[in-house]
This record gives structure tokens, sequence and C-alpha cells, in this order.
């Protein structure tokens, strides 16, 4: 083969392999040494109500790698069974607490609005888990939650877990984009 | 050493039906395959319906109507089947085509009735573990019924558009054995999936 | 590279006779030729190669696990990186390097044993490499996106299920699991029937070389075991992407139904890979000991019930599950029995070695490394196959110690043995004998030094696949000697690898037959023309070279079209002769079909619908008839086998 | 025969022979381990005799090598010798099937006496979660269970039938000086019987691999003669004593405003989480984190400030502590005996 064709094909090789990298690797990674204690998200806006105009909830970037991040997700699983989130909620079809599997959100549903409803907890019932749940399993929980709608990266959301199953696979839940996201352009809630 | 001459072998004929030719062995190599995968999936089924409670676990079996024309049929195509074999080992073109085309018709309808058996299985692939099992048994069957239905018609058009030779003979002879086979997988997973609900304790 | 037979090839017709043989049969030039060959002998060397690559890989990652092991309580890795690394080295072993590697034997050795031409599906062999390729650079790239299994090999259910596996690394392991079982089963066929329908006139079964016994055992090992794995892993992959509930326990599954359907094929999968090297340690032993292997037919029922009893015995994988220890008991009983044919073939290779006249090449020092390795670790196998004792050496030191005697001591000592015996046949140069007996004495020292301190491990309490373990267990120091040992195998391999590189370009050329053998491969030239045999060799005995008089053999066979000689299956009378397809891209093309398949489905399921587009489309490529052999060289037409007219 | 030389050497020098130890099968101390050494040593006779006997026909056959290589074409058929080693092979299979029946036997029926347990067994119930090991003991009354962790005490040649369950995957109880393993399978029962037949403290590991952390999922077992086993288990039954000074008290009230009191329980307080271990008489216990550390104040401390680090993918958290905050949480964690 001619040295031409064989630098050509390594170089098509290497492009695949760094286009591919970045989505696959934030995915995949699994960050075992000490994480760096995580902190709440900042500026959060939960509700529409306030006086003259306020930007809108600035978008953490740790959201985006907590809801791409499978190992992430799969905890947030754990920790939802585990903090007994399914006692009100069921599986993500509402009971006592509201649906997390629907397009309605009073409070907003991008992660960091459901951070901040698990962190303060809201009328009607919502415990606050503020100091009850160290912030990178809050994180954890909401990604989880995102992920109920189909709004976490589909590849990273595990299909069901060992138990009896009452909700279809939510890896192949359609993107319900969330309404009610109190932006500054609509007022009221969803 | 040196070499002695013993014999020619310049009188032999260029081609064979079943054993003698080569691909009647790739076509059993894969139906052993296959028959080892069948029968662990079927073993599979049975470990599964022995561990449960009650069997279907959900209480609804599937319809008998669709499955059991799915068996008429498969059953009944084996007599064009076996006359579509004997035109060929005998080489008349005439009989062979219209046999072909016989089996090919069938081969297509029993696509068609597997179409409606989905619809009336009465259980989701992840409903639970029964609907699994019987989804990917007849999946399997599918896949087979499918791989056939293309030999089948592939075969059959060749034999309109190509000069039929013995190759081409050989080829019909050799496709009526896998549908030979794909009929015999689906007897035992007809019994599994309509007859075992409603047999089992 | 393909040389004109020279002078001394028994086989070779007149000089015309062979040219016009060798243009018919030969592979286009460059990559169109590279990607497009059907030659058994090129796909076998580039699979041998590819093997011997995994076997590299493989072994370092299993240097880097020995490093970590060396010290108690040492940060080297991380767990999650020793989890990946330990289930690539298994996955890497015995998916891409054992079963492959003997198959890729098979590939190259068998046309040459039995006489014939050619294998028989020529293309499904080229698909078989091109499939396994594409399965294992998938699984390197994957590693290389930290996409890598890390479940162990096995990948038991529920920890590699849907809850506890997050992410697509146990996809990317059970998708290549059926990429390398596609190619075992497609090389599996083609073996079967060339060694069943191909044989030269005159090799009747009884005639048949031990190393094609163990090729056609191994052959329907694999047809019937494979498709086991391939169902265990296509229910944990559907589980994990479809949410379906094969496993889940909560809705009716069952954790158990996994390992039975992954043991049903994991057992005789250990067969399958030390098989093929039980028959080449018969071809060594008979050529350096100037004496046909003793008692042929039972060393054939040997082989045929070892094959036939690796089906009865995988649930002493499972002894310590809880299952009944009733049922249990009969396992024991089988896999015991399962030593008696073990101990019947090692009599029979001592009473060779014993009755005949031993010459210590290399091949031969492996075949006794391998007698010391193996028969060690039959009996260790003995010790597992007794409940009560499995119940304490199970998952420990102990069991890691034991299947690297058989496997390295029972297939890789056979394989370095039987690649540095056909060595000249494949490259036509001679190997360094003093660089074979170093790196035998490397890698035969180094291994007993890193594997015999492991039974002590086991029996002390070490655990199977951890990443660390406490200083105070006591465990450190024969750690750190294993970890020594290990380096030694690492450098005899590397010595032997080098030996053969040097030699494959300056070794001392090597005529037809170096050793003197008695077998149908050595009757050819080294290496051996694209077309293998010219004239029909025709066999008249059990080591064809070795029988007094002149060597026999039959011409007619068609030298301008590519044609192969087809015998019946019991006495090996000609039957017919049938066309032999030439070089073709669509095994290429199909194979990156499925690729795109099997990969595309980890990631949309909707792929399994859309994808089997061009892998139908590739398929009727590749089967599209061509003009009808009969007519081309214009054979008889009247009295077809099997005709009814 | 330099090779056989050397290896006998490794061995005798790796002590192949008994040897003390808290987690081996080569120092039994339950009537189930000696069953079972009686098989290996069973094994290791009969296949030591066999492996011998394969070397010494192997080096017989080897030696016979150095008389001269007769030249001449190789021997094809029956050469001379051929009626005699037919007759030692069939001599040879006799002695395999011989040897094999043996072992058969001797397996089964020890397996068999394994199946036995004693009367009124002392049951345990264990139920492995990923990395570490619940251990409830019954009670007749539902306040009278003793609920524990990573830890087994036994009476002194009482037999005890441990139930094994398992909440997430497989894993695999194991006490090598006491029994052999069986696997925890979630949506599975099974039982393991032990009769300790010495006092002492033995250690136990999990051996089925079941995540990141197999590796650190040990657990101890402690032999007590039968009334230090119930001083122990009416110790355990008691409530956890209010705490004393002030750092303990401030302790406690951290330990239940932070995170610790959604996973742990500690009987007689407010904390009642269930999905971590159970504190109540946390520094009873030899060992924390499932044998990864031994139970001592600087321990403690090192795990409860950064347990990643000593388990990287544990699922205990990395709770935000003050250095104050730490030592009174240990303050007052060590007052739980």
């Amino acid at each position: 083969m001619s040295v031409g064709w064989k630098r050509r094909r390594r170089a098509a090789l290497m492009a695949a392999l760094v286009c591919v990298a970045p989505a696959a690797c934030n995915r995949e990674n699994r960050n075992m040494n000490a994480p760096v204690p995580e902190t709440a998200p900042k500026g959060v806006q939960v509700s529409d109500l306030h006086p003259g105009p306020s930007a809108a909830t600035p978008s953490d970037p740790r959201g985006r790698e907590y809801e791409g991040n499978a190992t992430h997700i799969a905890n947030g699983q754990r920790y939802y069974k585990w903090f007994n989130c399914s006692g009100c909620h069921f599986n993500g079809g509402g009971g006592i607490g509201p649906a997390l599997m629907d397009d309605k959100w009073r409070y907003g549903g991008r992660i960091e609005q459901i951070y901040a409803t698990i962190a303060q907890g809201r009328p009607n019932g919502m415990p606050s888990f503020a100091d009850k749940i160290p912030e990178q399993q809050i994180w954890e929980i909401a990604a989880y939650v995102r992920s109920l709608s189909g709004n976490a990266d589909k590849l990273a959301a595990p299909s069901r877990a060992d138990e009896m199953s009452s909700i279809p696979p939510i890896s192949n839940i359609d993107k319900a984009p969330p309404k009610g996201d109190p932006d500054v352009s609509k007022a009221g809630g969803g | 050493m040196t070499a002695r001459l013993v014999g020619d072998l310049s009188p032999l004929p260029a081609a064979g039906f079943r054993s003698h030719g080569l691909w009647f062995w790739a076509a059993m190599g894969f139906m052993v395959i296959e028959g080892a995968g069948f029968s662990l999936a079927c073993a599979a089924y049975v470990y599964l319906m022995n561990g449960a409670r009650e069997w279907p676990l959900d209480g609804v079996a599937p319809d008998l109507g669709w499955g059991t024309a799915m068996a008429v049929l498969l059953v009944a195509s084996l007599v064009p089947n076996a006359l579509m074999s004997r035109a060929s080992r005998k080489r008349l073109a005439g009989p062979t085509q219209l046999w072909a085309v016989v089996v090919f018709a069938l081969n297509t309808l029993a696509l068609v009735v597997r179409g409606f058996e989905f619809l009336h299985l009465n259980t989701r692939w992840d409903a639970n573990a029964y609907g699994s099992i019987v989804w990917a048994l007849i999946l399997l069957h599918t896949v087979h019924l499918l791989t056939d239905f293309i030999d089948t018609c592939f075969v059959t058009l060749l034999l309109f558009t190509h000069p039929i030779d013995t190759e081409r003979f050989s080829d019909v002879d050799d496709d009526s054995v896998y549908w030979g086979f794909v009929v015999a997988c689906w007897l035992p997973i007809y019994l599994l999936i309509y007859w075992a609900p409603r047999w089992a304790p | 590279m393909t040389g004109v037979a020279e002078a001394g090839a028994l086989t070779a017709l007149d000089a015309d006779g062979e040219q016009a043989l060798a243009r018919t049969w030969a592979t286009p030039r460059g990559l169109w030729g590279f990607l497009t060959t059907v030659d058994a002998k090129e796909i076998g060397k580039r699979y041998v190669v590819t093997g011997l690559a995994f076997l590299a890989l493989g072994g370092v990652l299993a240097l880097v696990m020995r490093t970590q092991l060396a010290r108690p309580e040492s940060g080297l890795i991380s767990p999650d990186r020793y989890n990946q690394i330990f289930s690539m080295h298994g996955t890497t072993m015995m998916f891409l390097f054992a079963v492959p590697i003997m198959e890729a034997m098979g590939l190259y050795l068998t046309p040459l044993m039995v006489g014939s031409r050619t294998m028989a599906f020529p293309r499904l062999n080229a698909f078989s490499y091109w499939i396994y390729l594409a399965g294992g650079v998938m699984l390197y790239v994957a590693y290389l996106l930290n996409i890598a299994p890390e479940a162990g090999w096995t990948a038991y259910v529920p920890l590699s299920g849907p809850e506890y596996s997050a992410g697509k690394r146990t996809d990317i392991w059970a998708q290549m699991v059926t990429f390398t079982e596609v190619a075992g089963l497609a090389a599996a066929v083609s073996m079967a029937t060339t060694i069943l329908k191909m044989r030269a006139p005159g090799m009747s079964l009884a005639r048949l070389p031990l190393f094609m016994w163990s090729m056609l055992t191994t052959s329907f090992m694999v047809m019937l075991a494979m498709p086991a794995v391939m169902l265990a892993t296509s229910f944990l992959i559907s589980d994990r992407l479809i949410g379906t509930h094969f496993y889940n326990e909560a809705e009716g599954g069952s954790n158990l139904l996994y390992q039975h359907l992954f043991w049903f094929f994991g057992h005789p999968e250990v067969y399958i890979i030390f098989l093929p090297g039980l028959g080449m340690v018969s071809e060594i032993t008979a050529t350096f000991c100037r004496r046909s292997v003793f008692g042929y037919p039972v060393m054939v029922l040997s082989l045929l019930s070892t094959g036939f009893l690796g089906f009865g015995l995988w649930v002493h994988h499972m002894f310590a599950t809880g299952l009944p220890h009733l049922g249990d008991s009969f396992y024991t009983a089988a896999s015991m029995t399962i030593a008696l044919p073990a101990g019947v073939q090692i009599f029979c290779w001592i009473a060779t070695l014993w009755d005949g006249k031993p010459r210590f090449a290399t091949p031969l020092l492996f075949v006794v490394g391998f007698v010391i390795t193996f028969v060690a670790g039959g009996l260790s196998g003995v010790m597992l196959a007794s409940v009560p004792l499995d119940l304490q050496v199970h998952d420990t030191y102990f069991v890691v110690a034991h299947f690297h005697y058989v496997l390295i001591g029972g297939a890789v000592f056979p394989l370095l043995g039987g690649i540095y015996y056909w060595f000249p046949k494949v490259t036509g140069r001679m190997p360094d004998e003093v660089a074979g007996k170093w790196s035998f004495w490397l890698i035969f020292l180094g291994f007993h030094l890193a594997f015999f301190p492991m039974h002590v491990l086991g029996l002390r309490g070490m655990p199977r696949r951890v990443y660390t373990y406490g200083a105070d267990m006591g465990w450190a120091d024969l750690n750190l000697l294993s970890t020594l040992g290990a380096y030694l195998l690492a450098s005899g391999i590397l010595v032997y690898l080098l030996n053969l590189v040097a030699a494959a370009r300056r070794g001392w050329p090597a005529g037809p037959n170096p050793w003197n053998a008695g077998g149908l491969e050595w009757a050819t030239s080294s290496p051996p023309p694209p077309h293998n045999f010219g004239a029909t060799p025709v066999v008249e005995g059990r080591e064809p070279l070795w029988l007094p008089g002149e060597f026999p053999v039959m011409h007619g066979l068609d030298v301008e079209h590519r044609e192969v000689l087809l015998t019946t299956i019991a006495d090996g009378k000609p039957d017919i002769r049938e066309g032999s397809p030439g070089p073709s891209i669509w095994p290429l093309l199909s194979a990156l079909a499925v690729s795109l398949l099997f990969i595309g489905s980890i990631f949309d399921e909707w792929f399994l619908v859309w994808a089997s587009i061009p892998v139908m489309l590739c398929l009727i490529g590749w089967f599209w008839p061509k003009s009808s052999h009969s007519k081309l060289v214009k054979a008889p037409d009247d009295k077809i086998p099997g005709a009814l007219a | 025969m330099t090779r056989l030389r050397g290896r006998l050497a490794i061995a005798a020098a790796l002590g192949l022979g008994g040897c003390r130890g808290a987690q081996t099968m080569l120092d039994p101390a339950g009537d189930q381990a000696r069953d079972i050494d009686v098989v290996w040593r069973a094994m290791l006779i009969v296949c030591g005799g066999m492996y011998l006997l394969v070397l010494g026909f192997l080096a017989w056959a080897l030696w016979r090598a150095r008389r001269p290589a007769a030249v001449g074409a190789p021997a094809i058929g029956h050469t001379p010798a051929e009626r005699t080693l037919e007759r030692s092979l069939s001599a040879w299979v006799a002695l395999i099937v011989a040897g094999l029946v043996t072992l058969v036997t001797i397996s089964f029926l020890v397996d068999r006496s394994l199946a036995e347990v004693g009367p009124q067994p002392l049951r345990v119930k264990v139920t492995a979660h990923q990395w570490w090991w619940r251990v409830d003991y019954d009670g007749s009354p539902q306040s009278q269970i003793v609920s524990t962790a990573n830890e087994l005490h036994l009476p002194l040649n009482r037999p005890a039938v441990v139930e094994l369950q398992a909440h997430d995957v497989i894993h695999s109880f194991w006490a090598p000086n006491l029994a052999g393993k069986v696997d925890l399978i979630p949506g599975r029962t099974n039982y393991v019987a032990i009769t300790p037949r010495r006092l002492g403290g033995f250690r136990g590991q999990c051996a089925e691999f079941c995540g990141l952390e197999h590796a650190k999922m040990a657990f101890d077992v402690t032999v007590e003669s039968p009334e230090a086993f119930e001083a122990w288990r009416r110790s355990q039954l008691a409530e956890a004593q209010s705490p004393t000074n002030a750092q303990q008290v401030h302790g406690q009230q951290l330990f239940q405003t932070k995170a610790c009191v959604m996973c742990h329980r500690i009987q007689g307080t407010e904390a009642g989480g269930s999905t971590g271990p159970d504190l109540t008489h946390l520094m009873s216990r030899r060992h924390i984190a499932a044998g990864a550390l031994r139970n001592s104040r600087g321990d403690l401390a090192a795990w409860i400030a950064d347990p990643q680090g000593v388990k990287p993918g544990t699922t205990m958290p990395r709770v935000p502590l003050t250095s104050d905050e730490l030592n009174d949480i240990v303050a007052y964690l060590e007052t739980l005996r």
C-alpha cells in the first residue's frame, strides 16, 4: 500500500476516534477518586412571579455532566429508592406526589430547578432534603428524575431496574420537553 | 521418493445432489447451529415456566387461532415442498418451476399469518419474563422464516431468468431441505407457546 | 511470494501445468487482493498473526494486573480500571486469542493435511476473518474510549444487568461475544465440511490424521456450544436495552438461567480451545519420535468422548449456587469421567516417546512441557470436580491456577510447538533452534513460577478478581513471586515471537519436508503454491510420506478453472468435481454490513431492522450464481450422483 | 530431572502443608471444614500419586532416548513393544478408573455429611449488600432480633444454619476455616451449615465478583463459649446508651441532622435508616467498613471523612463536615459500645 494511502487511512481513523471520544467519554467516566465537594446550583428561578424583569435560570454546566453520565443516573435510580422518593412519587407515575414522567413542572423541569425543589422542599408535602442528602447525591437524583421524562441522555439511562416494572423502559421514553419552565417571557406556571 | 500415476479424475461429473455437493453441507451446518439455538431457547422457556408460580405470568395465553393456522399452513406446505424436491432431483424444469412458485406463495402467506400472530400474542416483550421468552421464540423462528423467504424467492426467480442446469436444480433441492427444517422447528415452538400455558398445572 | 513449486515437491505437475494452476488459483496483487482473497493459506496466516497480536495485548493486560497485585494495598490502578483490565484480559484471551487461533491453525492446515486444493467455503472463511477482526477492533476501540467490559469475561447477571452495570460497557462485551461466535461458527462449518467431503482419494476416516480428528470434533463442539452463549448474551443485551425480563427475578426471570446458558457454552468452549492442542501434540510427537502415535483408535475414541462428555458437565461451575447437591454429585461423576480419555491420551503420547527415537527439537520440548503442565492442571481439575472441595476452592486463586495450567499448559504450549513445527511449511524458512530452546525454558519456568504459587494462594483463602488485598493476610510474598514469574513468562513469549519474526526473513531455507514428517502437508513445496497440490495425492496409509515405494498421485482435475475434488465421507472414494469460488469482495462487504448492524443496535435498536437491508443485499451479491461449472469443464452430465432420473 | 527437583523445592518452601491463618482452608476449625479437609487430603494423595506415576513414565521415556538413535525408516505399523504397551495401557486405564471411583465415593460421602445439620441449630440471617454484610439473629418476639453488620458471633460446638440472601447482585459467603462457600443470589434463599469446634476469631470474604469493592467485602467470625455468646447477645439487644458529655451530645445532634440519619439506625434514638449498617453497637465490632479498616478512633475518623478514599466507589457518600464536627460525631459514635 502506498504510503499516502496509509497516512490518509490513519488520519481518517484518528478523526473518527476524536469525534466519538467526547460524547462517549462523558457518558462512561466514573470519577473514582474522592469527588471535589459539590455545591448547589446558584441563582435558580423556580417561579416567574417576581417584580420587574430578571434573567431565566442560568444553566449550570454540571447539570449537563450529571444528566449525560450513566453512573450518575444509575446512582440516582438507587438513591431514588433508598431515600424513599417512591413513597410518594411511586415509580415516577406519581400518586401522593406529582408524576415525574410527564411534561408538567410547576417549579421548573430543568435539572437545576429539580435540584432546588429537592433541596428546598415544596409546599403540600415535598420535604426539604438540604442537609439530609449530600449535594452530589441530590444532583444524581435530579439526573434520574430528568431521565424519567426522557430528558436525560437516552444512551445513559438504564432500561429498567431489577424489580416489578410499572413504567415502560426509560431508555425508550421519547423526550417530553419540560413545559412550565418559568422563563421570563411567560407568566404563570405550566 | 518419486510420484507414480494411479488414476485419472477427468471422467467425474461436476455436480451432485444433496450430500454429494458442498452447498448441502453448508445448509446442514447452519441447521445444526440453529437447531442448537432453537432447542436451547425452548429449554429456557421450560426453565422459566417451571420456575414460575403460574404460567403465563399475567394470566392471558395467546389466542390459538393464528398459531394453529400457521402450523397447518407450514405442514401443508411440506407437500408442494416434497414435490418440488422430487421434480428438481429428476431435473424436470417445468414441474420444478411450478412447485417452486407454489412453495414461494405459501412462504409469503406464512409471513402474512405470522404478522397476525404477532398481534394476538396478548403479551408484550417487556411485560414480564413470560412475554420476553415468548417474543424471543417467535422472533427466532420469524428470522428463519424470513431468510428462507428470501432464499426461496431468490431460487424461484433464478429458475425463470437463468438457464436451468444441475446446479440450479441442486439449489432448489437444498432449499426444500432447509424449508423442511424451518417447518420442523415451528412444531415444538408452537406447542410451547400455544399449548404449554393451557396444559401447565 | 507464490513461488512455483521447486524440485522435490512430490505432488507437482509438469512445469507449465503448475504455472497454469498457480495463475488460476492466484490472489490478485495489492490492496484489492488483500481484501478479496479466498486463499485459505492467506486467511489462515492473517488469522494466526491477529491471534498472536491479541495474545500480546492480553498478556500486557495480565502484566498490569500482576504488577497491581505484586504488593498489598498498592494504589497503582483504581478498582474501576482493574475491573476493566481483568475483564478485558479474560475476554481477549478466551474470545479473541484462544478459540480463533486454534481455528486459524485449522484453516491453514486442513486443506494441506487432507490433500485438497482449498477449504470447502472459501468466502465463508474470509467472512469469518473479517467479522473476527471487526469484533476485536471494536473491543479495543471501546477500551480506548473507556467503554471496556467490567463484569468479568463471564459477566454474571444481575451485576451485568441494566441496574448494576451503567452505560454501554456490558453491551459492548455482549456484542463482541456475538462477533467472535459468528466468526467461530463460520470457520467451524467450513472446516467440518472440508474434513468430511474433500479428503484425498484413499484417505478413509481410519487414515485421517489425528490433528484433523481433533479439528473435526472441535468444529462440531463449536456448532453445538456457541449458540448457547449467543442466546445468553442476546437475552442480556435485550434486557439492558429494551427492558425485557429474562433475568429479572421480580418479573419471573431467573439469574441462574444466565449461568446455565453461559456455562453450557463455557465448558465446551475450554475443550474447543485445547482439543486442537491435543491434535497438534499428536502430530509433533509422531514426527519427532520417528514413530506413528501409539494406539490410533484409542486416541480417536478419546477425542470423540472428550468432545461428547464436554457437554455434560457445565454445572460444576455452579456448585456454590445452592443447587441441590444430589444433582451436583452427578456432575462430579461426569466431570471426573472426563479425566479418563485425557489420561489415556497422555499414556499414548508417553508410550510413543518411550517406544520411539525422540529428537529434542523445540516442538518436542513444548510437548514435554505440555505433558508436565497439562497433567497437573487436569488433576487439579479432578480436585475441583468434587462438590465439597469445590465449595472451598471455587472462585479462589486455586481455580485461577487450574485453568491457566490446563489452558496455557493444554493449549498454548502445543500451539507454540505447532507454530514452530509448521513454520517452515508456512514461510519456507527454519526458525533458529537455539532461540527456540531459550524461549521454551523461559516460558516453562516463568509459567510455573507464576502459576504454581497461585495454588497455595487459593488454599490460603485469596479470592479471585480482587484488585488488592490486605497486608496482614499473608499473601504478599507469594503474589510477588507470581508477578516475577509472570514477567519471566512474558519475556519467554517475547523471545519466541522475535525468533519467528527474524526467521521469517533470515531463517535457513527449509525444503518441502525439513522434519522428515509423514503428513500430506509435507508433500507440497514450502511455502505451498496457491493451489496446494498440482496432482491429487492418493493416500494408502496413516503416514503417507513414510510409506515405502513411490508416492501415488492422480491427474485429471482442471487447470484452467478453480475446481476441487469431493470424495465420499467414509472411505474417501472420488465422487464429483465441484467448482470453487474465486476472490470476491462480498465477504468483506457482508462483514462490514453485519458489523454496522451489531454496533448500531447497541446505540439504537432500530438498527436491527434497517441495517438488515444492507446485510441482505450483500448476501444476495455473495450468493449470486455463476456460470455452471459442468459446462465450463465440459464434464459428463448424465450420471449425476443423487439424481432420481 | 532438574525441573522436577526445582518444583518440589518450591512446593516445600511455600509450606504446602497445614499453616495457621484466619482465612484458610488448610487450618479447619469447624466440622464442615474438617470434612472437606479429608477430601482435600485424599485428593492430594491420589492425584499426587497419579502425577508422580505420569512423571515417572515420562522420565523413563526421556531417559531411554539417550540410547543411540537407530537410523532407518520411521516405524509405522506394529513395533515389537506394541503388545507390552497395550497391556500397560489397560492397566493404566484400570488404575485411573479405580482412582476416580475412590475419589467420587469419598466426595459423595462427605457431601452427604455436609448436608446434615445438628439438632436445634442457631438461626442467623445474612443479607449481602454491595460491599457489606447485614447480619440478623432470630429472636422469638420481634424485639429480640439482634441486627449487626460484617460480623458473626457463634457459640462453640453448637450447629448454626446461616440463611443467605442477596439484596442486589450475586455475592458468596465464605469463611474457609469453618465451611465451604455458598452464593447469595437475589431471588433465592440458600443455607450454609456451620458447626464451630475451636474458639477464636476467623475471617471470611466475598468470593463472587460483585463490582467495584468486591475486594473489600470481608466479615469477622468470632467463636466464643456459649456463655460469652449469650452475654454478647444480651448486650446487642440493649439500646444505645445516651451520650454523657457536651461533645457527645453535640455529636448525636449532628448525626441526626446531617445525612447519617438517612441510612443508619441507632436503636433508642431517632435514627432509623435501614439502607446502611446498624450502628447501635458499632464499637463492639473488630473492624469497620466490611473489614477494610480496624475499629479505632483514627480509622473511624478517616472513614467518615473520606469513604471514597478508603473504598473508591462505595455507596457511602462524602458528607461535608468541618474538623470539629467530625471529632464530635466520632466522640458520639465511640459511646455506642
